[in-house]
């Protein structure tokens, strides 16, 4: 291999490893995204066993006066 | 189809593409112009998405632009690699002032480094938003305007401008090119697609849990 | 009185959020012309928010907010006084009565420096006030231009006796015809004026 | 459109007097200014050329244009004092224009001092330097002051203006040197001009994005 090819094969590579740990870091990503849906799923789950909604209510206006 | 196509860019460029005079630093050129070429437009999306946001107050505009220039400087940085090596086969050194393009792209990468910078300083809300889409508002102008400058700068830092792409293309040549262009812009955009999902999916979730809680 | 008039401040579903912190959700009121709403509610319940939302200071994230009165009709005193430090009293009061093009600017400087027990500072540097003259100030500079809605957080914060009471007699002559949008945590000393009242958790 | 001219006056006036009474911003530039010739006359060995000194010239000026826009939002950030302009019924990019003039006579005030004290320590200065000087303050200005504001905005304030102003005063001093240097600068004047009425125009069109919160 001469030095040129290995200069080109250096910028394939290159581009190659950009476009790799690009995905590998949105896989991870995905990956932790997945684990909160089945967290949330399982709180919403027992939430309904349990039968309560959200119990916050926005203040209200009151007439006075 | 992003996958065929950066095959056949590929493909092509190793078996299809003849090799001219320049010698087989030809093959990288094959991928940084059109690497280089995407990055300026995921840039003049974002700043497309930046405008939208200010003046129609798209909804998620803001989070396209983000992504969109995210795409950029990836692709920016890919091109300051590649240009890199290249400068390296042809000139024998790693960095050549002269080459407009490159030059160019180390300006626009230190500015969208300063976007980042800036947007991971602000807290999330209307006012980031707008902070970012006015940020990216100016570099969009700021390639026209550099690229000027940095032409102007030849003339008086370097008497000799090397040329980017040598002799005429031929017909072969410059179809391997545009398959490669293709497939880099179809590349952008699958990332693009990827990204904004996950950070769609992120932002849903959020407010899911904020809900249940 | 008859409500034909529009409201002067309405707000459907109105919701603010700082970042990832939710400061208010799902609001609905509306204050009528020359109505009086108390906005009350412990620390960090989201008055100052509110209130901030209704002068235009900010943007909300959902819902809607109708401010009906323009921007030259908003008299707002908030946290801090909104008085650069540097300059003097009259010549902070100068700045704004300028950039709001009050009519007889000087002689209504001089009446409300006077009547807040200003006049005889008024010319040393804001910044050399004490936190209980800076309120002073400030609600002159909230005046100043005669608003026809005034949006107050906790006027009453820093005032002594005596300002507490000339604050008590100012709002109740200004009470017939304003608008009027004021926080508070201590809501007996203007409830007489109230008349409707916005209670946060 | 008069009271456009009279609230940018008012409030110009006021950070004048701020300046006039406070008297920390102009000294400050002033004295950065005349230690950076100092630093640079040992940071040039011997035999450098005027040209060399010319260049750092432009150097001194975008940094001292730095320290002053540093300074430019602090009063109406640290006690929220930009509420107070922002309550009042003036169109919101008088506010910018109104910095930008305060700015911009500070820089000039310290150009004034700095460029005779350049031609004493170094070399003389022609005509076309003090007219590429002239104009490119104005785009420093007209840049630096929105995105003062910007960084007013964000957590880490002081530490990201530059980190946002550099790469957009690159052309600016290409713009500068290259006048400076040389024989017939009309093209960099010419640049320069359009430098300037370009970010003017953005930067006074988008600074009512950046303060809404």
């Amino acid at each position: 291999m001469s030095t040129e090819e290995k200069y080109v094969a250096a910028a394939y590579l290159v581009v190659f490893l950009f476009v790799l740990v690009y995905v590998l870091i949105m896989a991870a990503k995905l990956s932790r995204l997945g684990r909160d849906v089945a967290e949330l799923t399982a709180l919403a789950r027992e939430r309904k066993r349990a039968g309560q909604g959200s119990t916050e209510q926005p203040p209200k206006q009151v007439r006075v006066g | 189809m992003t996958t065929v196509l950066l095959g056949g860019a590929v493909a092509l460029i190793f078996f299809y593409a003849p090799v001219d005079q320049d010698g087989l630093n030809q093959k990288i050129f094959y991928f940084h112009v059109p690497i280089a070429l995407t990055s300026y437009a995921c840039f003049g999306w974002g700043a497309l998405k930046a405008f939208q946001h200010l003046w129609k107050r798209t909804p998620g505009a803001d989070l396209e632009s983000y992504v969109a220039i995210h795409q950029g400087v990836i692709f920016g940085a890919m091109t300051l690699v590649t240009g890199s090596i290249w400068a390296k086969v042809r000139w024998g050194v790693w960095w050549v002032w002269g080459d407009e393009q490159l030059v160019l792209f180390l300006v626009l990468f230190l500015f969208y480094c300063a976007y980042f910078m800036l947007r991971f300083s602000v807290d999330p809300g209307p006012q980031r938003a707008n902070l970012c889409a006015v940020y990216a508002l100016f570099g969009v102008v700021l390639i026209p305007i550099s690229f000027l400058a940095i032409r102007l700068a030849n003339s008086y830092i370097h008497p000799t401008v090397f040329t980017s792409n040598g002799p005429q293309m031929a017909t072969s040549q410059l179809a391997t090119f545009c398959v490669a262009w293709a497939a880099m812009l179809s590349l952008a955009y699958f990332l693009y697609r990827f990204e904004l999902a996950g950070k769609r999916l992120d932002a849903d979730l959020k407010e899911l849990r904020e809900l249940l809680a | 009185m008859t409500a034909v008039e529009p409201p002067v401040i309405r707000a459907r579903g109105l919701g603010k959020r700082y970042g990832d912190k939710r400061v208010l959700a799902a609001l609905d009121f509306e204050i009528e012309s020359k109505g009086f709403m108390l906005v009350t509610g412990p620390n960090g319940s989201g008055k100052t928010t509110l209130l901030r939302l209704c002068a235009g200071l900010a943007i909300p994230t959902s819902g809607e907010l109708e401010v009906t009165a323009p921007r030259e009709t908003i008299g707002f005193a908030g946290h801090e006084p909104l008085v650069y430090r540097e300059l003097t009293a009259i010549e902070n009061l100068d700045l704004y009565g300028r950039l709001y093009r009050v009519p007889e600017r000087r002689e209504r400087i001089g009446m409300l420096l006077e009547r807040f027990g200003l006049w005889e500072a008024r010319n040393e540097r804001a910044g050399s006030f004490s936190r209980g003259m800076q309120q002073r100030l400030s609600l002159c500079r909230a005046l100043l231009h005669e608003p026809a809605l005034l949006v107050l957080d906790e006027p009453y914060s820093g005032l002594d006796d005596a300002g507490a009471e000339l604050l008590d007699r100012e709002l109740a002559e200004l009470r017939p015809g304003a608008t009027f949008l004021v926080a508070t945590h201590d809501p007996a000393r203007l409830m007489p004026l109230a008349s409707s009242r916005l209670g946060f958790a | 459109m008069r009271r456009y001219a009279a609230d940018v006056a008012v409030l110009a006036r006021k950070d004048l007097m701020l300046e006039l009474r406070a008297r920390d911003t102009l000294p400050a530039m002033l004295l950065f200014v005349i230690s950076a010739l100092v630093v640079f006359h040992f940071a040039l060995p011997s035999h450098s050329s005027d040209l060399a000194a010319k260049g750092l010239l432009w150097v001194a000026i975008v940094f001292t244009a730095l320290v002053g826009l540093t300074r430019a939002f602090v009063a109406e950030r640290e006690q929220r004092l930009i509420d107070g302009l922002l309550l009042a019924p003036c169109d919101r990019s008088a506010i910018w224009l109104a910095k930008a003039i305060s700015v911009l006579a500070f820089l000039g005030a310290a150009e004034v001092v700095a460029l005779p004290a350049y031609a004493a320590f170094f070399s003389g200065i022609g005509w076309s330097t003090v007219a590429a000087v002239a104009l490119a303050d104005i785009g420093i200005v007209a840049v630096g002051t929105l995105l003062a504001a910007v960084a007013a905005v964000s957590r880490t304030r002081e530490l990201i203006l530059p980190l946002l102003f550099l790469p957009l005063a690159i052309p600016v001093v290409i713009g500068g040197v290259g006048a400076s240097v040389v024989g017939s600068p009309g093209r960099y004047l010419g640049f320069l001009c359009l430098y300037d009425a370009v970010f003017a125009i953005i930067s006074w069109a988008s600074f009512e994005y950046v303060v809404t919160e």
